[in-house]
């Protein structure tokens, strides 16, 4: 994949056919591999000795935590690009993973909770990654927030893509910052969440929903992407041939 | 088969955040199909009316 | 060069100073704040002694928030924003400035009267200077993000709430440390540690932050 | 001096998919004068806000001396004077500090007593720019225009609100200004002559 390559997947009709072509792709695959990990979690691992069952959330908390913290770094990213050559592509693409990432975010929080429930006894138990969860999902928000006071869409675009970048920036200190005064109040709970070294026939569920979670998040993001390029290049000509040409889109 | 609901006495946690995390999915699958129809009928309302 | 620049500094100072109502409020919320406390909380000393950090922090944070809602604003409606970004002055020196001028007209008057509120608070000691460094070190990173959240939301009818939505996720670490160092400094621990972390945070956000700002400035005003 | 020219080819604005200019290209170079007609709304104020740089065009280039303003910013304000509907004045200062406010240098003194005697305002300076009229708003404005020794002039609707004398004045400034070699950018929803252009673009055409 030169250069040359990469530039052109950034044009907007090549991108939004791809967009198009790869969702239904992303999602059943992403269908499979989740409800094999699903499987694999519920049933065929073996309970945790010192957990019992209720360590199965870990197979829905991790991924959906992985996913929304990759989908912020992904929406800077995408940010960065939009800021730095106006491309409309990347802007449909940052507006577009916040949602997403907000969702997956607040999935990851109940998932915690419901964590923190049998375990410590109190669903909120200011956990350190509970916590930089819950201002990630602030951060989502402000991003969401901003993006819809803001009229004028190429001006929307270009503020939120600051904010990701300010945000993206702090996301690494807010965190250790409050894994630091997490340390100070409760040193003692070892958090479950530190990567165990569980036995493998724990781990290669995991693995599989995470991958799994991760292809969903494509398929949406595949599907947001295609509407809000849309939206973007209305007035260009390849657009309207491709809304206009494919009935079975009717 | 029932044993396997009981989850050791922590089913309600497992199956609960098996329900939340299948219902934020389609949730969010569901928003994202329906923002795409409503856009590209937007998209094509505007191109039938550029046309005129 | 410079003297351009200290025009546009004393010019700030003198505006803001007309604009005195924005200023006093601001120190008044601080101060009110910081007086709430005890009157709710009764004032036995041993309570009063742990919550003065937290207190401080966020009074100061609330008083920042409402200051900054008005740095930009004014001179976006008369359109003498515009005027600065046309100068042949780079636009981040200019924000700079003006953030800079803000920060002693808003943060200063509260640095210094933080002092007094401490010994109110029966902080002896050392611990009060430990207070007033504090505040010192925090300010200028809050006054940055502030000014960022002002600049983001300048387009916006009412942007109170989304610039708080934007500015306290942001500031997050200031208050945690800021917090965190009172409250060392005053069961007796040396508080070095989170005073370094602050001054770290407060040269990281006064060097990026008014070259943002003044992205978000130029995309604002567009 | 060298000689300075302005080009602008292709311009074009889309604000929310709705068309405001577009196909604007002109080519201005010292001594011209260029006015940008049009009824109101078709998008004169746009057309000068993005040839000062402060709106990003959709497409286009403008280029001063054969450069493109997008990255040469701070040498192309050097040279650029701008003045909008809104009259950048700061209400709590005094006429006279705003006047001083964006100036780069000591002007000649007698430079500014004459612009300022002809406007009328010497017996204003010390009042707060809140309390002064609109017209007399706009004479502090446009003064500062006339006394900043740029090149490049663009005005937005300079005789708007002015009385007889003053809108007298101006021409006679602005003449003097495109005599020296100055460029002068302006727009007037009014399609009289009293501007004298050297070339016009007129928005109206769909």
């Amino acid at each position: 994949m030169n250069l040359k390559s990469i530039y052109k997947l950034g044009s907007p009709p090549l991108f939004y056919k791809l967009c198009i072509v790869l969702e239904p792709w992303f999602l059943i695959s992403s269908i499979l591999l989740i409800a094999v990990g699903m499987y694999g979690g519920l049933f065929v691992a073996p309970p945790d000795y010192q957990m019992g069952d209720a360590f199965r959330i870990i197979y829905f908390h991790v991924p959906s935590a992985y996913v929304s913290m990759m989908a912020y770094v992904y929406m800077a990213v995408s940010a960065i690009i939009g800021l730095i050559w106006r491309s409309n592509v990347a802007f449909s693409l940052a507006k577009s993973c916040a949602p997403i990432g907000a969702s997956f975010t607040f999935l990851a929080l109940i998932t915690g909770m419901l964590w923190g429930k049998p375990m410590w006894g109190t669903a909120w138990v200011w956990d350190a990654r509970l916590t930089s969860e819950l201002i990630l999902l602030f951060l989502y928000l402000a991003y969401i927030m901003l993006h819809l006071s803001i009229p004028d869409r190429s001006k929307a675009d270009r503020a939120t893509a600051l904010l990701a970048i300010v945000g993206v920036v702090n996301i690494p200190i807010i965190h250790y910052s409050v894994v630091w005064w997490n340390t100070l109040h409760q040193a003692s709970t070892i958090s479950k969440f530190a990567k165990p070294s569980i036995a493998t026939e724990m781990l290669w569920p995991l693995v599989i929903m995470i991958l799994g979670y991760t292809l969903l998040f494509a398929a949406f993001l595949s599907k947001r992407t295609a509407a809000e390029l849309a939206v973007r290049e209305k007035r260009t000509r390849w657009l309207q041939t491709l809304i206009v040409g494919d009935k079975n889109n009717a | 088969m029932p044993e396997i609901f009981a989850m050791g006495g922590y089913g309600f946690y497992v199956w609960g955040s098996v329900l939340i995390s299948i219902a934020v999915l389609v949730i969010n699958w569901i928003t994202a199909h329906k923002k795409f129809k409503s856009t590209i009928n937007e998209v094509k309302s505007f191109i039938s009316k550029g046309k005129e | 060069m410079m003297k351009v620049l200290r025009i546009i500094f004393l010019k700030d100072l003198k505006v803001s100073l007309r604009r005195w109502s924005d200023l006093l409020t601001s120190f008044i919320l601080f101060v009110l704040v910081c007086l709430i406390f005890p009157l709710t909380l009764g004032n036995d000393p041993s309570l009063l002694l742990k919550i003065i950090g937290p207190v401080m922090l966020v009074s100061a944070l609330l008083a920042t928030l409402l200051a900054m809602q008005n740095i930009f604003r004014p001179d976006v409606l008369n359109g003498s924003l515009e005027q600065l970004t046309l100068n042949s002055y780079p636009l981040t020196l200019i924000i700079c400035i003006k953030i800079f001028s803000f920060w002693v007209i808003t943060s200063l008057p509260l640095i210094l009267i933080s002092g007094f509120i401490a010994s109110s608070y029966y902080v002896t000691g050392n611990s009060i200077f430990i207070v007033v460094l504090t505040l010192l070190l925090s300010t200028p990173s809050l006054v940055h993000i502030s000014a960022l959240a002002a600049a983001l939301t300048v387009a916006i009818r009412y942007p109170g709430a989304l610039m708080a939505l934007i500015i306290i996720p942001l500031s997050l670490p200031i208050m945690i440390f800021g917090a965190k160092a009172i409250e060392f400094s005053i069961s007796g621990i040396d508080a070095s540690a989170p005073l370094y972390f602050l001054l770290g945070m407060m040269f990281f956000t006064c060097s990026l932050g008014p070259m943002v700002t003044a992205a978000a400035i130029k995309i604002s005003i567009d | 001096m060298t000689q300075h020219n302005l080009q602008i080819n292709f311009l074009e604005l889309y604000r929310n998919d709705d068309r405001i200019f577009s196909e604007i290209s002109f080519d201005l170079s010292e001594g011209q004068h260029l006015l940008i007609s049009g009824a109101n709304g078709t998008g004169k104020t746009s057309l000068l806000r993005v040839i000062c740089g402060l709106t990003i065009p959709t497409g286009g280039t403008i280029l001063w001396n054969q450069l493109a303003t997008n990255n040469i910013n701070c040498r192309y304000y050097e040279h650029l004077a701008y003045l909008g509907h809104k009259n950048a004045l700061i209400p709590e200062l005094t006429a006279r500090e705003n006047l001083e406010y964006t100036f780069e240098g000591i002007r000649s003194i007698n430079r500014t007593s004459s612009v300022l005697e002809a406007f009328g305002l010497n017996k204003y300076l010390d009042q707060y720019a809140e309390k002064l009229s609109n017209g007399q708003i706009r004479k502090i404005a446009l003064s500062r225009i006339l006394l900043s020794e740029k090149t490049l002039w663009i005005l937005d609707e300079p005789v708007a609100n002015l009385d007889t004398s003053g809108t007298q004045f101006l021409l006679v400034e602005m003449q003097a200004h495109l005599d020296q070699g100055g460029m002068l950018i302006t727009t007037s929803n009014l399609n009289d002559q009293t501007l004298k252009p050297n070339s016009e673009i007129n928005l109206d055409k769909a």
